[in-house]
């Protein structure tokens, strides 16, 4: 692990692995525990050497259960410390959903101020690895419904790290949902200069004239990629990378989209009252006279997590971003739109 | 204590085979089990003092809600024992985790009854202010405050304060997951905390038969490696000895401890419940003659400690602060709506901005 | 309880009481069972009488704990019953979440069809009726954005027994959301001819040109308020009462707006992802070339449920559907708007 | 059994001081304690070839995920004599509540391997018919499935049936809420429910000493009223003796029992599973002189009842059935994308019906 370098190339994992350890190391406060986060280093290996180097006190395996993870984590943070916990996967927070919902999100609100809950729960998340039904899930309007909580999700190893390190400061509870399928991709990361956007800010990951695709962790590779298609096609697509769900940077999004006059939105989770059905409303509420076409969605469908051998069918991919460009009637003939097209 | 206790072996894990007593029904003293030392007569007539005052908040509170003053309140009539030897176990920089049915602990660790009462009048959720007085919200969603209680003993461990935890919970409350997992946690950490069950028999309608099927509920100890006991919960003396106990050992290092303290309430759940739907009233006049305030003042009064004028003086006491909490109830609660965006998150965000803004049109336009 | 009487004046509470009655009755396989629900009835009478007429076997206290309940629900039906489950108040349904998330709603999916689970989750939601912390979340959206289940919330008695009467008869899981504020409105409620419009189905309450209002459980009467109120000042609006929110009736909610080319959605929860999220997208997704104005969404703020005393503060009121109303731009001089209409 | 345990009595519901054992490592007797009847030499030659099976059948589920014939695999090597015994002692019309690691026990069930791997090859969820055998699917989301078995075993009550539900659950899985209460609503319920705790010393990496303080996790039974028992896991004969007994005191009314058996992971938690992080292997080693299918066939052979022939005719068994497994896995499994509309409800939605549209159009064009 390269926490040391400051300029490497990482992966997210590693990324977030240098966060933390970073974290654990500029504030004695700073706490990691979870299910086999200790000696293994956590399935996905986030917490990789952190026991070695700080010790079973400071990063440490808890009994399994995850309410009682979360609820340890409530106790510690009120005593003073500030926990970082794992939840294994996606599912597996479900447990301590009440612990989340009625407490993680609400003590601040209580106790008018009074206590405040300094935790960042990261989930692993979503699909597009094989994992066996429980361990996809796409759980992040759950947290995002919820008063109380931010919520934020990286797309690049950069923001991986800057993102956790801004978390772990942050005076309330962060729920950090960690694109599972993007652990082991690779990329220029600074760990000393942030080069991220801060916390609360999206990213333009790509400037484009014709529409806006917005998007937000797994599916912001997804989005990249059809804009680069879409370009050969002489279509120039805007990809937003929300980077945080709560709070939400309307700025940036509107911005675009009043510009670009189009707006596709990206989502891997299952679409029914999802982020993406907020950040549609959201945005033909406040883009309504800019607006060419609807806002469109791109999500999974509205099924459980499907078996790895489906699980292509399932998730948006670049060819159904570009179905959904496709739709946003770019001409007043849309059955030639193709035509039209090919031969600008 | 200490002796008897010998955790990780089955015999230092498991109750005493009857509740604790030191004084039975009559008031008079029995023979307790080895091990427990009686509290000294300074302490039990402290203790007398804030059973009084707490019954007499606990009266007054149930009265406010008839007169419309308290949306709802679950009374601790019965269960002034528990609560006040809980209290009276602790010092100052320990810590408290209540329920809902706990306002009388709270009083009784000093605290402002009005701001106790915040939450049940509706003013806000939790009136008083934890950190400062070292009393968890009172939690409503059942068992959830016995992990926290661990996350704050094993806070304490590790920054080396000698401080214990206390978190409260109901019969009923036993049956959560979060229950199990609370008491896993603590003996895993071993963390200086003492749970103490108030089984009052009762979780609104559910009558404990069909709540567990244990011998007795302080069996649940052993299956975490947690030394446990069971205590007569309407015996004060009792009740303050397995304490002062149960907490010496989390103070010392020796981990978690799980007391039961069988108790009775007396009242309906809440001001809101109608108990004749599911118990007889005869079950309620047999408690009676097990009043806990009772039974202590025959007792220090069999023992020569309490005189009558030490009972008067308790009861004008607790008369004259029951009629400052009346007064003080009488005024409604002041309410800024905006302050419904001040606590979401330290800073706002854009969004709870705008909607603040929204809120602000809504009421300048209801003013005109 | 009147369950006998087939046309009578019934509150919410005695029509979902009758439900259950007519369903134990008729069929041998549903029990009644959750917290407090035999000889008390439940907190909110829902289930009064039923132990005493039906037995301890067909409807009892369960001990207290709601995962265990849902559980207990999943391996009763897997053994061939129709569980009907009360969970308290809308916050105790949390310990309950992973067995809703990952079996309740996937069972039938996850063995291909050959387990399904015929259960309804009674879950008594929502505020207005000064309720402590804990006691009021509108928890609906969670449910409706998990794939598997259906969502369902009455807002007349009427419909309350024969949504129930469905849900129950429902081969599938169904999370049945009561609004608590409306146990006690009484209606005309038939329990023997059927008058509420089939399962799945929304149902017109008021008809109207100008706009259409969506709404669903306890903000349907506020939308009948607010279409009450607007009609003084000459304006038609129409309001659409969703009734089940999963699955969703697209049909007659498109149709309206496509014909009045306005909507403001109203729901009671916090807005960020909440269901009117979905229903904004959703709408202007299908109706984008009929919409005049952006579809707009009054809801709750997004915050923890409020204490008894701030909570008028925090629900969506007429007055919130009407500045809502307002701001749908029936004039090219916005402004003029109020001129115009008193003039009219 | 029925001798022992006298339920509502704390002695009754304690397991044995020490894991119950009939046959020593080396394979040769030891006095059990009393009330524990050896089962008879024929079922005992039925387990021995099930063990057999079951190993080959594991050995092979394990080199599967090495060709990338599966994607994962969590062994259930060292375990065997639980899962089997755990089989054994249910009759066809009972039912069984498995975990993911319990492949060795569906198939002793007589459970076609293929659909038992469908979950792990990624082919479906659940490959099997639950109805059909009575087999709930493989469960993931630790400790929920108890749950499950409690109502099954209800429903069986309900119904008439003297069927009884086994429930397995692992060391980990037992500090999840769910398995709290499962317990409970199995003892208030009397529900006919066996639960089966295999204490493999692991959850993943986490050792048991990090997950509970207990003496043993069978006194878990106690704080629920449920008669426990502890049982050498690696010792057929006593898990058998001891389920079979626990299984007959649920079929005759008795309500639920607990057996912790005492056993050992031998491989990774799965293939993917990285166990020198966090175990020696000097500590397998140790372990593999307690493996459970040796000492069986030793105890077996010593009692003469097990000659060269039968071992060598259920290797031989084994053998075969292990490659019509593999031939079996070599086909991809198949997979129609449009069956992930087909099962979320009895009836498509509107909106499922959309959503098939657009993945049809999507793999049109896709031919095109
Ligand atoms: C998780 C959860 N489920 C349900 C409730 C509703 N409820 C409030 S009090 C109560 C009974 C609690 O009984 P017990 O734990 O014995 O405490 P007591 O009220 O007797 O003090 C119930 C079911 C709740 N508050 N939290
Ligand atoms: C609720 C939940 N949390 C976490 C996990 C991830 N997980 C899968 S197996 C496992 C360890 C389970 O250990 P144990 O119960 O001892 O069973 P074993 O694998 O040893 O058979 C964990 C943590 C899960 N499947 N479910
Ligand atoms: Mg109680
Ligand atoms: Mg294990």
């Amino acid at each position: 692990m390269t926490a040391t370098t400051p300029n490497a190339s990482m992966s997210m994992a590693q990324a977030l692995n240098a966060a933390l350890r970073d974290a654990l190391r500029e504030d004695e406060r700073v706490l990691v525990f979870g299910e086999d986060v200790g000696p293994l280093g956590g399935v996905f290996r986030v917490t990789d050497g952190l026991t070695k180097e700080f010790g079973e006190e400071r990063c440490f395996d808890t009994p399994l259960a995850e309410a009682g993870i979360v609820g340890l984590a409530v106790g510690l943070a009120m005593g003073g410390f500030r926990p970082v916990i794992e939840m294994q996967f996606d599912a597996f927070a479900y447990p301590a959903f009440e612990q989340i919902a009625s407490h993680v999100a609400k003590l601040r609100n209580r106790t008018r101020g009074r206590l405040s809950l300094p935790i960042v729960i990261r989930i692993p998340y979503a699909g597009g690895i094989g994992g066996v039904e429980h361990h996809c899930d796409s759980s992040e309007a759950y947290y995002a419904h919820t008063p109380g909580l931010k919520v934020v999700t990286p797309a690049t190893a950069d923001d991986a790290y800057w993102l956790l390190r801004d978390a772990i400061a942050d005076p309330d509870p962060v729920i950090f949902m960690e694109p599972k399928r993007l652990y082991w991709s690779k990329e220029e990361t600074s760990t000393a200069d942030r080069r991220a956007a801060g916390f609360g800010r999206a990213a333009v990951r790509r400037e484009g004239r014709d529409a806006t695709l917005v998007a937000y962790g797994p599916s912001v590779p997804v989005a990249l990629q059809a804009a680069e298609a879409a370009a050969q096609d002489g279509l120039s697509l805007e990809v937003v990378d929300l980077r945080t769900i709560v709070p939400f940077d309307d700025e940036t999004v509107v911005a675009s989209v009043r510009r670009t006059g189009r707006c596709v939105v990206i989502q891997e989770a299952q679409g029914f009252a999802g982020v993406g059905a907020e950040i549609a409303a959201r945005v033909q509420e406040r883009c309504f006279h800019s607006l060419a076409a609807p806002v469109l969605r791109v999500t999974g469908f509205d099924i459980p997590y499907p078996p790895p051998i489906l699980e292509h069918s399932h998730l948006p991919d670049v060819d159904r971003v570009l179905d959904a460009v496709d739709r946003l009637q770019f001409d007043d003939e849309p059955d030639l739109l193709h035509l039209t097209r090919e031969a600008s | 204590m200490s002796v008897r206790r010998s955790p990780r072996t089955v015999e230092g894990l498991l109750p005493s085979p009857e509740p604790v007593r030191f004084v039975a029904e009559d008031g008079t003293a029995v023979e307790p089990p080895a091990g427990y030392a009686e509290p000294t007569g300074e302490h039990l007539m402290e203790a007398y003092r804030r059973m009084v005052l707490g019954r007499r908040f606990d009266r007054q509170a149930t009265a406010l809600t008839k007169q419309g003053r308290l949306a709802v309140y679950p009374s601790s009539r019965g269960q002034e024992a528990c609560q006040i030897a809980g209290v009276l176990a602790l010092r100052e920089d320990d810590w408290l985790f209540p329920t809902y049915r706990d306002s009388v602990a709270l009083v009784s660790r000093g605290l402002d009854p009005v701001e106790v009462l915040t939450l049940l009048r509706g003013g806000w959720h939790c009136g008083y202010d934890p950190a400062a007085t070292r009393v968890a919200p009172q939690c409503t969603p059942l068992a959830t405050q016995t992990i926290h209680a661990v996350g704050m003993a094993d806070a304490l461990r590790r920054k080396g304060e000698d401080g214990v935890v206390m978190a409260f919970i109901g019969d009923g409350g036993t049956s959560e997951g979060d229950f199990h997992e609370a008491l896993n946690y603590a003996a895993v950490l071993r963390a200086p905390v003492v749970f103490l069950v108030q089984n009052n028999k009762y979780a609104i309608s559910v009558p404990l038969a069909k709540q567990s099927a244990a011998p007795a509920l302080a069996y649940k100890g052993i299956g975490y490696g947690i030394p446990s006991e069971q205590v007569d919960g309407n015996d004060l003396v009792a009740v303050l000895s397995v304490l002062d106990a149960a907490v010496a050992h989390a103070r010392t290092g020796g981990g978690p401890f799980l007391v039961e303290a069988h108790t009775y309430r007396m009242d309906p759940h809440t001001n809101a419940d109608d108990p004749t739907r599911y118990r007889e009233s005869q079950e309620v006049e047999q408690w009676e003659s097990a009043d806990p305030l009772a039974r202590l003042e025959t007792y220090l009064r069999g023992r020569g400690l309490l005189g009558a004028e030490d009972v008067a003086a308790a009861h004008k006491a607790a008369e004259e602060y029951a009629a400052r909490l009346r007064d003080a109830m009488n005024a409604d609660p002041e309410a800024d709506p905006f302050e419904l965006f001040d606590h979401v998150f330290a800073e706002p965000t854009p969004q709870l901005n705008e909607q603040r803004a929204l809120l602000a049109s809504e009421l300048t336009a209801r003013e005109d």
